[in-house]
């Protein structure tokens, strides 16, 4: 088994890592000039939650790897994000309703977090969790209004909790490195977390008249490295530049 | 006329135009003319440097780029507003835009090849900015003298982190200079030209500077811009792809060589590199956002109409 | 001024690698599976060119470099394929028009280069001549087709065209490197290459109902190492495992 | 019915059934069936493949995979054919598979997350599949045995190269070994179930051998297929990722423990990784292409319009 505590910080950099990636590339093609300054600020701060959270992952391990070290020169099978935040932009559609589940579960998360029994979880959590409340009230807002729209709007957004719902149950799952730090205080028990996640998502479509899929379809894996085929491209993508020119100062 | 005269006066003395005062036609199609294609600039601006947000080397300069990138849309969104105290809406201006009668700044229809681009972007691109924006802070019309007044701050922000990436570059390795080098050749000329054709053949020049509009002229802005990158490109030790370029001790300034106004009339003919890539890009954006901005409109609809029933 | 004859073949093999590419991504997409057959037979064969070229630059060069380590390790501003054959396969018809324009200056080139005063350079290019009259031949059939067959067809067709032809002005340019290898007799003198494009393509488009757009737009560059914003993710993901794993074997 | 002696003689004599000789129904039924599955499973195998295309790690590499790809639509194209022969045609047999009516083989809805997994796909998966195929050389049915037989000749040749891959890989760096057991780890089970359930739960295997259609089991196939790749895994230095793995002297084989057949009906069923992913591209690739299909035709059709209207 990993270090527990050194996975938990990476699956929680490399979620909002990832999605950062998957919100910048919206910039300057968002359907509104708001949509575009919120993408990018959403972006701005989930690399900053990378940094907080990279930087005590690599602390943690203790090999002298900076948060840049872990963003840029692990492979594919190291990262641990979640399956959900690599999922393509097929639309707006899509990029919101990743958003909000997300945060969906990432605010209940970070709830928990706040009250670890590690200091420097909880400052991290205590700082990271203002930002989040303003996105999910972005994200949530944006999802009832887009839902409970025109008939097109609607089709789109259940098009994309069709498609995107199964990538939940990487969200909400947990293994023995979980239990560990669970058992520890470090992390929050998984059950209350998965209910507020169930609460908010339940009302939010309530509201949105949207339905949650019952295929029984999920998608896992993620968070031990398993990842989607689109995985390979972001990488290749974001870590061109330090992987070509190794060892520079930038 | 007496309002003309008492409009002119009211300039002269430094007084801002605001939007309910008289305003010759005139005065008011030139300032929506160019609040516009400002505003528009700040938006297709996003594109060339958005184009490496993904790929940009660390953390931190990818959470600055976001930003930058960011204020850039931001700045499209003051300037629509102060536009829009003229009686034009932001919907009609994008829709000129897209149908290609609006313009946006031509230096934005350069491609960027290189991370050393982003950082050619900030230093000269918003250098050259600035030092236009810097004199229409004072212009005559309050709402965009404001807006510029707000943007001014955040762009010399933009300009020193710029500097900044260039700064590291040609601290680093000889691949890194290189990519510097290479980003100072492709953009010294496009930023030289984003003042605008010499004061000689520019048409609107005369006018603005009476209308308080603009307070200088195109080719004293290239000058004092010149005059201020060039020790700032030899500190950084990058050559300047001039050859002409010398320093006058006379005009206490640098003599430099004239820009290919061919190519500068031709980019802005929509046959620069990206004219294309850029357009659509803002279309497709426009188009395949239309949806998204019903939807919304309906739902705010809908609210509305329950509240009323309600009631 | 680089080397004439290095510069030469780099020209010639990254327009194969790049236009490879672009083919090679159709696998498994194409509208029928004949196409799929054909696209991967057409990409298979430009690597080989690919190889070809390259390796006789890199031989030429002299610094050791192979045809792996100049198509894997160079980086965009050293790459020298026009700009045509970076553009993105936007639809079927891209890929289609971009592959004919490409061989309706690509067989006349040919043509010429099988009579170069350099030995090396007739030994290849009589290889990849064979080839070439075979893309062309399906290249002109299918270009034909589908501009003179349903309304939609030809509409995609004409506006792949109208897209693509300024980039033609990359593939008939030439410089002083050109001029240079055009004396010494190593390459054709451009005129009559450039009158062989013009005859192939002014008949398959009168054949295809298809207009050469008259905007007089002309996008040139990539022979000189400037790009399009394509080509910088192109290589990213091309080069992203030797990129990453430095110096192994593979 | 004596119909029904006659060819169950034919094909217990060896003799092949031809597409204009009587046939049961269930006979014609099965091989529509199995025909069509593994037509499907050659063009959806294009896809994981296809994925590495364009990130090949070498030119030499990069050119076997065309090669191998374009092989796998070859075949996808000798295999609708064989079907056609039943009367039924490709397009017909595609809308099935694109309406989820049809399957194709489970194992390319696991997805391809390294380069290591091409070479395991050559490796293990082309290695079971030829272990199936080889038998089907000497399918009852004429032509479905004559496809297989071209068919084998290049699947062994993409199994060499796989494993030449990871015979590369195994020998490279430390990284690269490693690349090479994850995709081992990854790749084993689900290869072991390509051969299908057990014997005991194979709805169709006992009829399908009596008509010939099948010449062995699924169990033996399996085994013969750990008999032959343990010893290259050994040769590779890759371990086996199965605790159960052990010689077994008496039966001269090896035993093994059970593949996860939940897992392997849970993907059957559409559940696995890549399920929804292929038919999508699949589908995605069809629907885009109608425009290109229905253009040729339109064309075709006015050639010979013009011909007929000619003589």
């Amino acid at each position: 088994m990993m270090d527990p505590f050194v996975t938990f910080c990476l699956r929680m950099g490399d979620n909002a890592l990832i999605l950062a990636q998957r919100t910048g590339e919206w910039c300057g093609h968002a359907p509104a000039l708001e949509e575009d300054i919120a993408f990018a600020n959403m972006g701005l701060d989930l690399i900053g939650q990378t940094q907080l959270w990279l930087k005590l992952g690599g602390e943690a391990e203790g090999k002298g790897r900076s948060a840049d070290d872990l963003a840029f020169l692990r492979t594919e099978r190291q990262f641990t994000n979640c399956q959900l935040v690599e999922q393509p932009n097929v639309d707006f559609a899509h990029a919101l309703m990743r958003q909000y589940l997300f945060d969906a579960w990432h605010l209940p998360m970070l709830d928990g977090l706040t009250q670890s029994s590690d200091e420097r979880v909880r400052a991290v959590s205590a700082k990271v969790i203002k930002e989040v409340r303003y996105h999910i009230d972005r994200s949530r807002d944006l999802v009832i209004g887009l839902g409970d729209g025109t008939d097109e709007s609607r089709a789109r957004m259940q098009g994309a909790l069709d498609e995107l719902w199964p990538f939940t149950a990487d969200l909400l799952a947990s293994d023995e490195i979980d239990d560990d730090l669970t058992a520890r205080g470090v992390i929050p028990d998984p059950a209350p977390v998965i209910e507020a996640f169930n609460a908010e998502t339940a009302a939010t479509f309530a509201a949105a008249t949207l339905t949650v899929p019952h295929t029984g379809l999920t998608r896992t894996g993620g968070r031990n490295g398993i990842h989607t085929e689109h995985m390979g491209f972001i990488l290749a993508e974001m870590q061109y530049l330090q992987r070509t020119y190794p060892g520079v100062s930038w | 006329t007496p309002e003309e005269q008492a409009f002119q006066k009211r300039i002269d003395d430094g007084i801002k135009i605001e939007p309910k005062d008289w305003m010759p036609e005139g005065y008011r199609k030139t300032l929506v003319r160019q609040i516009g294609q400002h505003a528009h600039s700040e938006v297709v601006g996003q594109l060339p440097e958005g184009n490496w947000i993904t790929r940009a080397p660390t953390l931190e300069r990818k959470a600055i780029l976001l930003a930058k990138v960011q204020d850039e849309a931001g700045h499209g969104l003051y300037l629509y507003c102060a536009a829009e105290t003229l009686g034009v809406s932001r919907d009609e201006m994008t829709e000129q835009l897209l149908a290609g009668k609006s313009k946006y700044s031509s230096i934005f229809n350069y491609p960027t090849l290189s991370w050393a681009d982003i950082g050619a972007i900030g230093w000269l691109v918003d250098g050259a900015a600035i030092m236009n924006q810097v004199q229409l802070q004072r212009c005559s019309y309050g709402p965009y003298s404001r807006a510029m007044i707000r943007i001014c701050k955040e762009e010399s922000f933009h300009q020193r982190q710029g500097f900044d990436i260039l700064r590291v570059l040609c601290q680093g390795s000889d691949e890194q200079k290189e990519m510097a080098q290479d980003a100072m050749n492709r953009w010294w000329w496009p930023s030289l030209m984003m003042f605008g054709p010499s004061d000689k053949d520019s048409v609107h020049t005369a006018q603005s500077m009476r209308w308080g509009i603009k307070q200088a002229t195109n080719d004293d802005l290239r000058q004092k811009f010149v005059d201020q990158t060039v020790p700032q490109a030899d500190w950084l030790g990058l050559k300047v792809p001039d050859p002409e370029l010398k320093w006058n001790e006379d005009k206490g300034g640098y003599d430099f060589g004239e820009p290919d106004w061919n190519e500068f009339f031709n980019v802005v003919k929509g046959n620069g590199p990206c004219n294309k890539e850029r357009l659509e890009a803002r279309r497709k954006a426009w188009d395949d956002g239309a949806w998204f901005r019903d939807g919304l409109m309906a739902h705010a609809e809908k609210k509305r109409a329950a509240k009323v029933a309600a009631e």
